[in-house]
């Protein structure tokens, strides 16, 4: 068996990359899977905690964070196109006509 | 919740389950309502019915909150409803704060329907807003960790959609990707904190959280970050700094009535998460050993009405300007959160509440103001509005009790709950903060009134000519300057309530 | 009841009149005014209290009803009056109608709304007087701002916005600090009060209930308390250094509201701080009494001073009004009954004489739209009336005897020479010499407007509006001659202008000759404050 | 006293405020319905103060009869645990004596005034008529009171009034700023009085004048240390007798401003600038001689410091003598009498501070006659001159105006004291006062040598106004043909006339002393009078507590050489100015003419201060208000915008630095509580 | 008695590879290889709810994110493909 720190450093580094893309990359693409590693980090300790201390809660709750990730893509992506649609381009820095 | 066995659970609510979420229930349903009238007739463009319907929701549901609140459901020391396992918990501080709600979603639907006049897809802007509505009444009633995150992300997928509502102005699209990316982000760190705590408790209610850390726990540092995290969360929701960068542009980029929606009732949706959350789960008590978060709220407090404030002073336009008013407010509460464990809870999470509920209504009412510009299309900065009050004075009287009661002249109610504040703020000790809350309500003053000197001041230049006096924007101003004014005299009928409800928490 | 049905005919006056048509607003508003004036002239007439407020007995036309309740602390509608209260309540009352009538010429448009803003004024300032829960005053207090701001910046100068918001800023900063340093002690208090009742809080103070407040000692939190208060305070007095607001509030206010600012307003000051730092802590304001006196020196010699160096009319009295003011605090600072007592009848003396003043002022500048001292001479020739008034204001406001401006600054000195703080003597002997400044500048004045030939110079001779300093042309001054001989420029000044100077100026005399008419009340609601405060 | 009077005697104390309230009525008819009279407010002038004449004279009388009264009649203020302020009477010789002065002056100036004003079309005699009567109304209250508040509250009165009068004709630019000069002067000088008022309140709970509680009989017992109630007097840190001389010191400040005695002199010169009635009202009986009444009333208290008392003497005699030698140089006939008005006050001032009470009183009482005739005289002048005033244009005027002429004489004769006109007896005996004090002091020797220098000056400017006016040939076509006079005009001359020559009867030191007979009656008159406040006891004071003795030394001596010296000067001015076509003699004194008509530079000096000091201070002061005071006000809002336009730049725009600021915001934020809160070690 | 330690080799061969695609997501140029980089770290996630005994878990992660999101990227991917020009975000064929 696996100590569960090792899954929380696991989940810390996806973490920390999927934070990484956002800061660095400008495609709104890009950000959006960066933020599924994100959500997936979380899901990792939840369900290695919930291995843990044996109790389904932390599993059950990564099911909720699963399907609002769906969900939260979908509207991503939604918004994503409107810009597209408005800006001619999915670079996330290029819209800033509303600043300061 | 099967490991939670509270011995709460075993004493049968007085009343029904549903009759204690029906306004919950109420707002869902009326959205679900709308979907089916909009799949029956998707191309009805009967605003009047439409807006009817959900402000006739919203209506229905806020007079049930009522009820529920003069019935004292779920009310004083240890009355608080258990529903569904400890998921749900209806006590004052829910019912209080879905007054909150579902008056703003009524100002803002009423106020819609003129805004919305001549444009296409009027059901779906409705139900989005029910729909965010019923997230934020959850996320008042929310009572573990996962209600928390998944009522937040009921009330935020709606917002992100509703922002970019004008899906053909560059500003709404480019407000709505700003929301949402950042809204993504933090959600993730929002996840991400939750399941550190979970790690370190094992557990997502929010009772059984604090029975956990009140016995102390070896991962001190787990703790805090994840603890820390779920703050970030709550800041992204009340546009607290660092998480309000968001904030100006979405308010500023949105549709008008919807920035009033945000800026009002979901500002008050994280406030009340977080009141309970911390409260609760991470009450001072509990972590007194481990992790002092009342710090970590001193700072955001500090930095958050310094930034709003000072941002907001030298702002062109006045819906901007708004958003980072509405920044700086959202620090003035966090005192409520800062100055717990000061011996004064009651008084200072109350005093937040009641600042909650004021700000409910004249920030809700400053937007729906703008609203109504943006229907005269007298354009959006301080100059333009030059001259309004001489032709469109009730309007503008409106505007101005808002504009004071923000600043804390009572002329509103927002003067008692800023005083409460800072009452609070005195009375814990923390006369930092309360100097800091003196310094920004002095430049909060000062851009103010630009406002009401464009309006009543300066004089026009003439190129402006306002054509109607739009009934529903005009209702929805006049009732929220009304209520706001009466806030004042009858700040006792919240206040009491307020501070009763925030009491109960650190029964 | 009487007393908020003083405070509600005001409100409901200011709504009647902020609906009704322009064209009737003015009349409508003086006759309404007269309501609470006939009112409050019958309170003062029935007054019927003993004693303080604020130290127990008996207060005429109480009222106390639970209102909002704060975490442990009950807020009640508490109002009453006692001899400090009624009179200002009565002064404000009759500046309201003064000021009223004043703005008849001068306010030519929005008049609705102006008249209406001047009632909610009204309302505001005796609710400020009347209040004896901390926060119904504080309500009041700030609720003063509100009208005022407006007024300002509505209908004043080519300053006013600069001014108003100037004016709504300071004074608010001030509010903050106050509250905060009364907060302060609420929460030293702690147990022994539950309510933020005046009355219980002072006395609850006074028997020494202070404790300690996170880690501050009562003793420190006291002086940190006053201080706070005072400052809060000397904003709104104005005291020297925190006075600049108030020159420009006042050039730029029209004049109608520079009577309520000057006649009123800073008595809204001096009320509280005699109320709040001087009967609630008098221990501290006993220790400090001599840098305290020392501000009030300050006050009162360098707003001379400053007076002394200005060109404008209104500059001139609202300079005079930090000085005069200064008397105020320096007889607070005594603790004797004709120093506490002084200093209130001098509020009252001061207010009714600079409303006269500026009213007179006023008068002035409508016909000639100037107040530049050098723009205009003999003006006595053309205006006789509104001249004499002047002079009789001017010559009240020097302190000449038989007039109220007279006794208020010496029952000040009487009260402060003999006072046991140190240095009483010498404080009060330089603050003396203001008398002398005061004549200089208001004699220099009347003599180069009032006086030698006649002669108005303004680059529009009638229209409208004025131009700055920078900006005249200097087309000569025609002097005896020129269009302003005829009668439709310089004409004298309608019965409505004349009659507020008319009531002020008996009012003045009146007081000045029979002063007991309110110093009886107000030595009965001083002299408990001395003998509590061991003082004598 | 009151109780032990019988009732014609209590009557005639009862109805004695209405000696004040007459000409108060007047003022208050002149002002309001002085335009619908027929003389415009004269006559109700003319019958107030006629009436208070007749009474003041009712009162004199009972006076007489050894009734006096001390009461209080009106309570300004009372305060059951400290001092009050009231109204009140002190009717006693003193005041008997100036109430009589006063008045019948204040009559004569309104009868005269009825010649002088009405007669040419003036405007604004209302106003002329209503500032006479309130004049009045002050000056008699002022003479009534029985406390100093009371003094103080005239005293400031008839300040208001000399500003109301001396500004009549505010259209011209002279006269407001004259009015505005005489008042600010005499308010620098109440300034002084206004705290030695307030100052004597403080010490002894009470300011009135006499009684067993009154102000100087508890320092009388305070410096005896004869227990009482003064014994535990507050001192302010100094012995009694230096604080009562401080005390005293301060009072004198407003009496040096009314009284014109140098350095505050300089206002009165200019207040010629108004009607020349005014001008003999203030200067005769009124407005300068309240100074000198003033310390003559609270002459107990005076009499206990010897410094103070020294001071005053010392500044009267040199005020004499300066303001003489500046009359010798004048051109303009009322300026002439202005520098000899202050020069007369001099003397006063000298008579009381070398304790020669009833010889300041005597001459206060000629002065007052002689003084005003002289004005009145003056006044008659300048109305047949049409308003010209400059003496070198007249000349020759004595045929035309043979009434004018011989009052105009008696008066100078008396004011340059000459035997046996009233100016003489009563000079005489304050110079007589002040050396026989004087031999045993040396500062009071200096002030006698002073008056006695200035008695010449005063002989000789005397007669060279009378020559230059009235003798000669007619030096310009208006004195050839002047206006003639009106009943109204010479009535007040020749009342005058004669009591300026006879009055001086009243009082014949040299006289009584050479042949031993009972007749200095104003010193029996004076000896009366309530305990404390009688000239007996001011003697007995001066002896034990000031110290003050008298040398012995015949009255007559003194008597020969002032009047040696009187003649002498006036003989100069007959040699000098007696021919047809007098010459500018006074050019021949060069530079030292130049420095005498500019006054000795006292107004440059004191204007400096009002003006470069005064006005530079003010100037100073408002810049450093408007820059630095309001500077840091305005600069912290300056500040706040500024930094709040930085705070906002930091919104770009774009989301990826909002992400990276959020998420270094957040690690700031775990560090920062992770630290605190130890969470890493 | 040792036994060789299956699931740490497991464990860490596949945290490598999760790592290793994640850090391939967020570097690579190309918004399809990134894509398919993601579906190999999601996958490799189930892999690791397998070894915590989540199976139900780890079933739902390849059925909702492979199944769903990525496909969701990948059209969106199709929709805003950026002009050719544009050197940062190469043509995709």
């Amino acid at each position: 068996m696996v100590a569960v720190q090792y899954y929380l450093l696991l989940s810390a580094a996806i973490f920390c990359i999927g934070l990484f893309g956002i800061l660095t990359r400008r495609n709104a693409l890009f950000f959006l899977m960066s933020v599924e590693l994100m959500l997936n980090a979380a899901n990792i300790n939840l369900v290695a905690f919930s291995f843990q201390y044996g109790n389904l809660t932390g599993q059950v709750f990564s099911l909720f964070i699963t399907a609002l990730a769906a969900a939260e893509v979908a509207v991503g992506i939604g918004i994503v196109l409107v810009l597209y649609r408005n800006f001619g381009d999915v670079d996330v820095t290029k819209a800033t006509t509303l600043r300061w | 919740m099967a490991g939670l066995t509270l011995p709460v659970l075993q004493t049968a609510p007085p009343i029904s389950d549903w009759v204690a979420v029906a306004p919950v229930l109420l707002l869902g349903l009326t959205a679900l309502a709308l979907f089916v009238v909009d799949s029956i007739d998707p191309d009805s463009s009967n605003s009047a019915a439409l807006a009817g319907t959900a402000a006739a929701g919203t209506l229905l549901a806020l007079v049930a909150t009522l009820l529920l609140l003069a019935g004292g459901v779920g009310q004083g020391q240890g009355g608080a409803l258990r529903l569904y396992g400890g998921q749900l918990i209806i006590d004052g501080m829910a019912l209080f704060f879905t007054v909150i709600f579902t008056s703003v979603a009524t100002l803002v639907i009423v106020a819609s329907y003129d805004y919305l006049r001549d444009r296409v897809y009027q059901a779906e802007y409705y139900m989005l807003m029910l729909l965010a509505a019923t997230g934020m009444a959850l996320m008042a009633a929310a009572g573990s960790l996962a209600t928390v995150f998944v009522s937040l992300e009921l009330a935020s997928l709606p917002s992100y959609a509703l922002v970019a509502f004008m899906k053909d102005n560059r500003g709404s699209v480019e407000a709505g990707l700003k929301y949402f990316l950042i809204g993504a982000l933090s959600s993730a760190i929002f996840a991400y904190g939750i399941s550190l705590v979970y790690g370190v408790t094992g557990q997502l209610g929010l009772e059984a959280i604090a029975q956990q850390l009140s016995g102390g726990t070896q991962l001190v540092g787990v703790l805090g970050v994840g603890v820390l995290m779920v703050a970030g969360g709550f800041a992204f929701k009340t546009a607290s700094v660092p998480f309000h960068f968001w904030a100006p542009e979405a308010y500023e980029g949105a549709p008008a009535p919807v920035s009033a929606f945000l800026s009002s009732a979901s500002k008050a949706a994280g406030f009340v998460v977080a009141f309970r959350v911390f409260a609760v789960a991470f009450s001072p008590e509990a972590v007194a050993q481990s992790v002092d978060w009342t710090l970590a709220f001193w700072l955001l407090a500090a930095v958050t009405m310094t930034v709003g404030n000072f941002a907001a002073a030298t702002q062109d336009k006045v819906k901007r300007m708004l958003a980072y008013s509405s920044v700086g407010h959202a620090g003035y509460v966090l005192i409520g959160l800062a100055a717990l464990g000061g011996g004064q809870d009651g008084l200072v999470l109350g005093a937040s509440m009641l600042h909650l509920l004021v700000y409910g209504f004249m920030n809700t009412g400053a937007f729906l103001f703008v609203a109504l510009a943006e229907y005269w299309e007298v354009g959006r900065t301080f100059e333009d509005y030059n001259g309004l009050g001489q032709q469109a004075p009730i309007a503008c009287v409106a505007m101005s009790v808002f504009m004071l009661s923000l600043a804390g002249i009572p002329v509103g109610g927002g003067f008692m709950s800023k005083y409460f504040i800072l009452i609070g703020a005195v009375g814990t000790g923390h006369f930092v903060l309360a100097a800091l809350l003196l310094v920004n309500s002095a430049l909060s003053l000062y851009y103010y009134s630009r406002v009401l000197r464009a309006l009543w001041v300066e004089d026009s230049d003439g190129s402006v000519a306002i054509e109607g006096y739009p009934l529903g924007l005009y209702a929805a101003v006049v009732g929220a300057a009304i209520v706001t004014f009466l806030l004042l005299p009858g700040v006792f009928l919240a206040s009491d309530v307020a501070t009763a409800a925030a009491s109960a928490l650190f029964a | 009841m009487i007393l908020e049905l003083l405070i509600g005919l005001c409100l409901v006056g200011a709504v009647v009149v902020f609906v009704a048509p322009n064209r009737y607003a003015s009349k409508l508003a003086a006759g309404w005014s007269l309501l609470p004036l006939a009112l409050s002239v019958f309170m003062y007439a029935t007054f019927d209290g003993q004693s303080n407020a604020l130290l127990g007995g008996q207060l005429a036309y109480e009222t106390m009803v639970s209102w909002v309740s704060l975490g442990p602390y009950a807020l009640n509608w508490h109002v009453g009056l006692d001899g400090i209260s009624m009179p200002l309540v009565a002064l404000s009352t009759v500046l309201t109608t003064a000021a009223i009538l004043a703005a008849w010429t001068p306010i030519e448009e929005r008049e609705s709304q102006f008249y209406g803003l001047v009632l909610f004024l009204e309302a505001s300032l005796v609710g400020v007087f009347a209040a004896l829960d901390f926060f119904v005053w504080f309500v009041f207090w700030e609720a003063v701002l509100v009208p005022m701001f407006f007024l300002v910046a509505i209908w004043g100068g080519p300053r006013r916005k600069y001014a108003a918001i100037k004016f709504f800023v300071y004074t608010n900063v001030a509010s903050l600090v106050l509250f905060i340093g009364f907060f302060a002690l609420v929460f030293g208090l702690g147990n022994s009060i539950n309510s933020l009742d005046l009355p219980a809080i002072a006395q609850a103070l006074r028997t020494g209930q202070l404790s300690a407040v996170g880690g501050v000692a009562p003793e420190t939190l006291k002086v940190a308390a006053f201080v706070a208060l005072f400052a809060g305070f000397a904003v709104k007095v104005p005291v020297v250094p925190f006075h600049t607001w108030l020159p420009d509030a006042h050039v730029e206010a029209p004049t109608p509201v520079s009577v309520l600012l000057a006649g009123v307003l800073l008595k809204v000051g001096t009320y509280a701080l005699l109320r709040f730092n001087f009967t609630m802590l008098p221990d501290v304001a006993r220790q400090y009494a001599a840098i305290i006196a020392l501000f009030a020196v300050v006050s009162v010699i360098y707003g001379a001073l400053l007076a002394l160096a200005q060109q404008d009319l209104k500059r001139i009295v609202a300079y005079s009004s930090v000085s005069s003011m200064g008397y105020v605090i320096l007889g607070l600072v005594a603790y004797t009954v004709y120093g506490v007592g002084g200093a209130t009848f001098q509020m009252i003396s001061h207010g009714l004489i600079s409303g006269l003043l500026f009213a007179c002022v006023g008068v002035i500048y409508n016909t000639t739209h100037t107040r530049m001292v050098g723009d205009m001479s003999g003006m006595a020739d053309r205006m006789p009336v509104t001249t004499s008034m002047f002079v009789a204001g001017a010559f009240a406001y020097m302190g000449l005897p038989l007039t109220s401006g007279f006794l208020g600054e010496y029952f000040v000195f009487l009260g402060t020479f003999g006072a046991d703080f140190p240095g009483a003597p010498w404080f009060t002997a330089i603050a003396m010499f203001g008398i002398v400044i005061v004549a200089g500048y208001l004699l220099f004045a009347m003599q180069r407007t009032l006086f030698g030939s006649f002669g108005v110079e303004t680059d529009h001779a009638g229209s409208g509006a004025v131009t700055d300093g920078g900006e005249r042309t200097h087309n000569g001054r025609r002097a005896n001659g020129g269009e302003h001989e005829h009668g439709d420029v310089i004409s004298p000044a309608a019965a409505h202008d004349i009659a507020p100077l008319a009531i002020l100026l008996a009012l003045v005399i009146v007081l000045g000759i029979a002063p007991e008419i309110s110093f009886a009340m107000i030595r009965d609601a001083v002299s408990p404050l001395l003998a509590a405060g061991g003082g004598g | 006293m009151a109780e032990t009077a019988t009732s014609t005697v209590a009557f005639a104390f009862e109805v004695a405020p209405a000696i004040a309230i007459l000409p108060l009525a007047s003022f208050v008819i002149a002002l309001f319905a002085g335009k619908y009279l027929p003389k415009r407010g004269a006559l109700a002038g003319i019958t107030a103060t006629g009436g208070s004449l007749l009474l003041s004279l009712w009162v004199m009388l009972t006076v007489a009869g050894g009734a006096y009264y001390n009461e209080e009649i009106y309570t300004l203020v009372s305060t059951p645990d400290s001092f009050d302020l009231h109204f009140g009477l002190l009717l006693d010789p003193l005041s008997a004596l100036m109430l009589v002065i006063v008045s019948l002056v204040a009559f004569l100036v309104h009868l005269f005034s009825l010649g002088y004003m009405n007669d040419e079309g003036e405007p604004g005699l209302p106003r002329y008529y209503a500032g006479l009567g309130l004049f009045t109304f002050s000056m008699l209250s002022f003479v009534l009171s029985d406390n100093l508040f009371m003094s103080f509250v005239f005293f400031e009165l008839v300040g208001l009034c000399s500003w109301l009068l001396i500004g009549h004709w505010y259209r011209e630019d002279a006269p407001p700023s004259a009015a505005k000069k005489a008042f600010l002067v005499t308010r620098f000088g109440d300034y002084f009085f206004l705290v030695g008022v307030v100052a004597i309140f403080a010490t002894f709970g009470t300011a009135t004048f006499a009684g067993a509680e009154s102000f100087p009989t508890l320092a009388e017992e305070a410096l005896a240390g004869s227990g009482g109630a003064g014994g535990e007097l507050p001192t302010f840190g100094l012995s009694a007798q230096g604080w009562f001389t401080v005390l005293g010191l301060l009072v004198l400040g407003g009496v040096l401003g009314k009284s014109a005695q140098f350095p505050l002199h300089t206002w009165l010169p200019d207040a010629m600038e108004g009607p020349t009635p005014v001008s003999a009202l203030i200067h005769a009986a009124t407005m300068v001689a309240a100074g000198v009444y003033l310390v003559a009333r609270m002459y107990g208290f005076y009499a206990l410091s010897p410094t103070a008392l020294a001071i005053v003497a010392f500044v009267g005699g040199f005020t004499a003598l300066f303001a003489a030698s500046m009359a010798v140089v004048k051109r303009d006939v009322k300026q002439v009498l202005a520098y000899s008005t202050i020069s007369q006050y001099g003397y006063m001032m000298l008579g009381l501070g070398a304790g020669g009470y009833v010889a300041a009183v005597f001459h206060l009482m000629t002065h007052a006659f002689f003084k005003a005739l002289l004005f009145l005289g003056a006044g008659a002048v300048i109305i047949a001159m049409h308003h010209r005033q400059d003496m070198w244009e007249m000349g020759g005027l004595k045929n035309k105006l043979p009434v004018t002429y011989y009052t105009f004489l008696a008066g100078s004769l008396a004011l340059a004291g000459i035997v046996p006109f009233a100016g003489f007896w009563s000079k005489d005996e304050v110079l007589y006062e002040a050396l026989v004090h004087g031999l045993n002091d040396p500062l009071l020797l200096a002030a006698y040598l002073m008056g006695l220098t200035a008695v010449f000056f005063t002989g000789f400017y005397t007669f060279r106004m009378v020559l230059l006016t009235f003798h000669g040939e007619p030096r310009t076509h208006t004195a050839r043909n002047p206006h003639s006079l009106g009943w109204s005009v010479k009535t007040p001359l020749v009342v005058l006339g004669i009591l300026a020559t006879v009055i001086g009867l009243a009082n014949m030191t040299p006289i009584a002393e050479a042949t031993g007979l009972e007749i200095e009656f104003l010193h029996t008159w004076l000896e009366h009078g309530l305990e404390g406040v009688n000239s007996e006891h001011y003697g007995e004071v001066l002896e034990t507590v000031a110290g003050y003795s008298a040398a012995e030394l015949s009255p007559l001596l003194a008597a020969v050489f002032s009047l040696s010296l009187a003649l002498a000067g006036a003989g100069l001015a007959y040699r000098l100015y007696s021919g047809d076509r007098p010459e500018h003699h006074t050019d021949r004194l060069g530079a030292a003419k130049r420095l005498l008509t500019d006054n000795y530079y006292q107004d440059e000096y004191q204007v400096w201060i009002a003006q470069t000091l005064g006005t530079g201070v003010a100037r100073a002061s408002d810049r450093f208000d408007q820059g630095v005071v309001d500077g840091v006000v305005n600069g912290v809002s300056s500040v706040s915008l500024f930094s709040g336009d930085r705070v906002r730049r930091v919104q770009t725009g774009i989301v990826s630095n909002y992400a990276t600021l959020l998420t270094l915001g957040l690690v700031a934020l775990l560090v920062g509580v992770g630290l605190a809160g130890g969470w890493f070690l | 008695m040792v036994a060789i330690p299956y699931e740490a080799i497991a464990f860490g061969v596949f945290a490598l590879i999760t790592v290793a695609s994640s850090f391939g997501v967020v570097l690579v140029e190309d918004v399809w290889h990134a894509s398919l980089l993601l579906g190999v770290a999601l996958l490799s996630v189930a892999i690791h709810y397998l070894m915590l005994r989540a199976e139900f878990i780890a079933v739902m992660q390849v059925l909702v994110y492979v199944g769903g999101v990525l496909i969701l990227i990948t059209f969106a991917v199709m929709l805003v493909r950026q002009a050719p020009d544009d050197p940062d975000e190469p043509e995709v064929a």
